[in-house]
């Protein structure tokens, strides 16, 4: 086993990172922006370095100063959690030469994996099903030409892009350009090689589903069930069921055979998961993303495989702990990812304090969160702030748990995707399964979702407490008024009274 | 005072007398029913936070808009949005709603622009996306308000813009 | 199923039984006392409703109240949680004459089963092993011939106490008289009949194991794996294992064997617990719990069936959802209960107000806690405020698993028992099984076992920030000094800078 | 500044120069060793919260007795007494220890006296258990701090005691 291992990264993976290699028994090392001080994944660590800021660009992504501060330390290896590094061969190379190792698959793989295109190419060489898309191209008229080709709508994906960052669904091709533009812009703040794009043909009304992978140095493999993240805004899931409840025996069959055919031809070492696009019983396969993701926590609880813990092991050279026979369950998990977004203004960013956080309570709800009361959610990263999880029997049973849970999670001070979140727990077309990729897209159908989690008694509460705390203004305002018209002091004092007694 | 609210599914029509202190319960008169209430919690805007509604314990956010005015509330973590357009009282007017100027979109949060799909002059339909504004590691189409022209873009590609600042203007 | 429940309790158990109620899809309401208005248990339930404090007696404890609230809301079923008025028969009584059931086994159960002394003698019939002992009492000279007889050290017990409230070790004959006093009067209290107390061998270095059960109106039953309750304080269980990892499978199969015959014959319909003192390889009987315990969130945990929800349903009449064999598990679940109390100063209590409170984090480790940054820890009751678990494929892994998740629990502003909980999570006598219910009660033991955590680095950071302190508090009276006897007002301004600085 | 730490462990020496503001590092002397030491946070009472030491990050938590001096230093969730008993400075001359005066016993919390074990006058053994203090539904057995007479009981069963009461004397 390492004997330290440091952490790259930040939020919820470092924290968990952090308590994975602890439980290891090895030192936990991380780094961390000057606003990240008091972060549970800084304060858990054995050690924490500060990261000087750089006048522009994003600290967690400085490669010179990390791989300075890795080999300073004679770390043994760097954990890089998932997004920023995590999937950078650049970074790779420079722990490598340091005599570091980078917890992901190896050059090869991960040059392959991070290019979407080049690994389309692969797929299809394999005889898997591909969605129609364009080659990876620098030139706009090209892209024109290719979208022409394959059918608006189209994705425009960057294709070094990751985390959902660089990819936008083009309508029409007036809004090619501007899309172009703004994925390369994007490209060089995220380090991802700008100016290489390509499309893919947009399934609207699709499913997706993944299955993480882990494989030893031996070859040994085990395939996990496999997630269903179907419900997205902008590339980025928001709830994650373990197993997927309506793919048949037969498909589910298919694509793990597919699967692994995929990392025994990669050769993959580590866990990855490998990502399907579901338009009716038709698969297309859609990329390997080669570190572990924000769901990996849901499979944790599903299969009781401690993954994070499971993966440091494997790259320390540790076989497979458990076989295939472990991972296999009759249960259902579920998760609900929480973020700082005002579900209903089109999901825009709420930073702001947090006055209050409350966490769900209860035998069989598991939370992870970042987060604290007084703790501040800032502009500069990902808005996801918790995650909470119920496992059940079954889906239904799973998916009541999860109302329940979020009816007892309360965040105060900003606006957050939980009462969205919420609303869809108890939506009869979530409950049925009648649900695809754009089910959260339109606002419409976001104002149905949270109309049908209305009920008459609270609106009528709404409309008190509304009115309620208007009189309290108007009658304050009077007081104050007559306090200022008035000389003697006994009314200020009176008026001072009924301010303080507010607060 | 009497207060009409207007919501998605009511209209109501709410009497409240007296200056409402704490720890005292005193009735409400929502249409044709009368609530007991006590206000245990206000928030540090004044706004009621803990309520207690014919003995019923109720932990509530109140969201308002630029003017003060009560446009939100969240009751058991569910928003409800709220408009209160009547006032009838001898001694409190409040100030008239905000006047929307539609064709000008600001800023709703702290970001930085990171795309300009169209350019000053530019024709522009309703819904079409002109600019992208990134905040959070997610990128924000701001959409038009309305068909017309693009008579001012207020930022260039880059730009870091705080909440409220002008972004364009449709004509 | 029920319509309504109310929960007739506070805290934790008040919380979680909430959560279960609604996750049956009844209407969860609940009471409570003004200072825990703003507790999770209050914020998620359906209704809330405040109880009136009368000048003196527990307002929890308060029957009339609570019975007249319950009539007046027409609840089905109310739920007693644990503690305060769980095993008591007037209260079950009084429900039963408004046609509302409490959520126990019947009335000659629960009539049998919370007059201690009695069921000692019942267990004796059946031929149960059961510690030397006297009958009940109200008589000290006949309470002091009656020790003589057993032996020094006894444990005086009220004969109807629960939740380790009227127990006393006596070491001497002058402690009798004394401690009988101070049973009786916390018996007034704590609404027991006074002046019933009788007296056991007191067994030291022994070890707690309980087995859970659960019977339906069927009679079906289902003994969950025992529970280790050894570590504890005042007779109060601060870590329970499950199963217990010390007992050899022919004594688990012996105790498990008298259990089941225990809840048949006294046809217990609910759930139960049945508690064991293992005195070496000698099993006593000590008691069984008519109410759902502290630690069943361990069990929940170790076998993923919901107790709670379980036990209301049962109670609403429904066959038990699960059979044996969904319990039996070759996993071990650890539960640390975490209080409010000075552990470096013999466990006093430690109220105050939480600064921060950051759960611990990441993969397979659960939380209860119903306190959160800012709250209040009051004296008026329990001062456990968490309940941190893991599950794991055996108990070194579990405890390993425990240790790290204890480094990641922060609770500012109040002292907790998370300190000796880390120190004891990593001391090898805890580790080798060399404990017993004497572990935590002696301050010698205490202190080696903090000792073994310390670190010499973290002993000279303790010196340095001790040290730096004390500077700042001494170069900040010399500038004070400096500006009091200095009329220039730029140092005024200098004094109170540094002093805003530092807030 | 010179000042001597004990610990369980060790004695140190540690010599602090200048008036330490935030922000800046700089070095402090540890017996021969040189650390280089960086306040990031404060408490409200101006204790070291959140320090960098040598570049390492470290969250501690410093507790006081009555006059100010610090006691215990918790590093990691774990507390290490200390006993800073010699300091060497022109500037500055810490008060003495408070003297603690044996035989006397306050209340460590408050709580309500449930039972007394003896009454004035009564011979008593070290750590024979006096009375009870109940808080937090558990029963706290206050003990003789040492052998003699109880000279004084200052309080009677069911007194609501606070922190710092006395409650009996022994003699």
């Amino acid at each position: 086993m390492f004997s330290s291992v440091l952490v790259a990264n930040r939020g919820l993976i470092q924290a968990n990172c952090v308590r994975a290699v602890k439980e290891l028994g090895c030192k936990a090392i991380t780094i961390y922006a000057p606003n990240d001080r008091n972060s549970a994944g800084v304060r858990n660590a054995d050690e924490a370095y500060e990261l000087t800021v750089k006048s522009s660009g994003i600290p967690y992504l400085d490669i010179d100063q990390i791989v300075e501060l890795a080999d300073r330390l004679r770390v043994d290896a760097v954990h890089p959690g998932y997004g920023f590094l995590a999937q950078n061969v650049e970074f790779k190379r420079r722990l490598n030469e340091k005599g570091i190792l980078l917890i992901s698959p190896e050059f090869n793989a991960i040059d392959l994996l991070s290019n979407k295109s080049a690994f389309r190419e692969f797929g299809r060489g394999l005889g898997m099903p591909i969605l129609p898309g364009s080659e990876t191209s620098s030139d706009v008229e090209e892209l024109k030409a290719a979208a022409s080709d394959i059918g608006y709508p189209v994705v425009m994906k960057a294709t070094e892009g990751y985390g959902g960052i660089g990819l936008r669904v083009v309508e029409r091709e007036s809004e090619i350009e501007g899309n172009y533009r703004s994925i390369t812009s994007q490209a060089e703040r995220f380090l991802f090689q700008p100016e290489r794009v390509y499309l893919e043909k947009c399934v609207k009304n699709a499913r997706h589903v993944e299955f993480p992978v882990a494989r030893d140095v031996n070859g040994n493999r085990v395939v996990f069930p496999e997630r269903e993240c179907t419900i997205q805004r902008r590339f980025q899931k928001l709830v994650t069921e373990s197993p997927c409840s309506f793919i048949s025996a037969s498909l589910r069959n298919k694509l793990r055979s597919a699967v692994e055919m995929l990392v025994d031809q990669l050769d993959l070492k580590g866990f990855v998961s490998v990502e399907f696009l579901l338009d009716g019983d038709q698969a297309y396969l859609l990329e390997v993303n080669s570190y572990i993701q924000p769901s990996h926590a849901v499979t944790s609880l599903l299969t009781g495989v401690d993954m994070l813990r499971e993966q440091v092991s494997i790259a320390a050279g540790q076989p497979l702990s458990f076989g295939q026979k472990a991972v296999d369950t009759d249960k259902v998990a579920i998760g609900v990812f929480v973020s700082a977004e005002d579900t209903e203004n089109n999901f825009a960013p709420s930073p702001g304090k947090i006055d209050r956080l409350d966490l769900p309570y209860g035998d069989g709800v598991y939370s992870l969160t970042n987060v604290h009361t007084h703790d501040s959610v800032g502009t500069f990263y990902d808005p996801i702030i918790a995650l909470v999880m119920t496992k059940e029997n079954n889906r239904d049973k799973a998916i009541n748990k999860m109302r329940t849970a979020l009816d007892c999670l309360h965040i105060d001070g900003i606006r957050t995707s939980i009462p969205l979140m919420r609303a869809l727990m108890a939506y009869p077309p979530y409950l049925s399964g009648d649900y695809d990729n754009q089910f959260l897209t339109t606002e419409e159908n976001r104002d149905r979702i949270f109309e049908s989690y209305r009920t008459p008694l609270d609106s009528e509460i709404a409309s008190l407490v509304a009115a309620l705390s208007l009189h309290r203004d108007s009658s304050k305002q009077h007081l104050l008024e007559q306090a200022r018209s008035n000389s003697k002091s006994r009314i200020w004092d009176m008026a001072s009274d009924w301010f303080n007694r507010q607060k | 005072m009497k207060y009409k609210v207007r919501q998605a599914d009511a209209k109501r029509s709410i009497n409240i007398e007296g200056k409402y202190d704490f720890m005292e319960e005193s009735p409400i008169q929502i249409d044709k029913a009368t609530r007991m209430v006590r206000i245990l919690e206000t928030d540090t805007d004044g706004a009621v936070k803990t309520v207690m509604i014919d003995n019923r314990l109720y932990h509530v956010r109140v969201r308002r808009r630029g003017d003060g005015f009560p446009e939100e509330v969240v009751v058991k973590g569910v928003p409800y949005p709220v408009n209160i357009d009547k006032i009838e009282s001898t001694r409190y007017r409040p100030p008239p709603a905000p006047k929307k100027i539609a064709g000008d979109v600001v800023a709703s949060m702290p970001g930085q622009v990171i795309a300009l799909m169209l350019k000053e002059g530019d024709k522009v339909e309703k819904g079409q996306s002109v600019l992208i504004l990134e905040a959070m590691k997610m990128e924000n189409e701001i959409l038009a308000p309305k068909s017309g022209v693009l008579k001012k873009v207020a930022s260039k590609e880059g730009d870091l813009v705080m909440k409220g600042d002008l972004l364009f203007e449709v004509d």
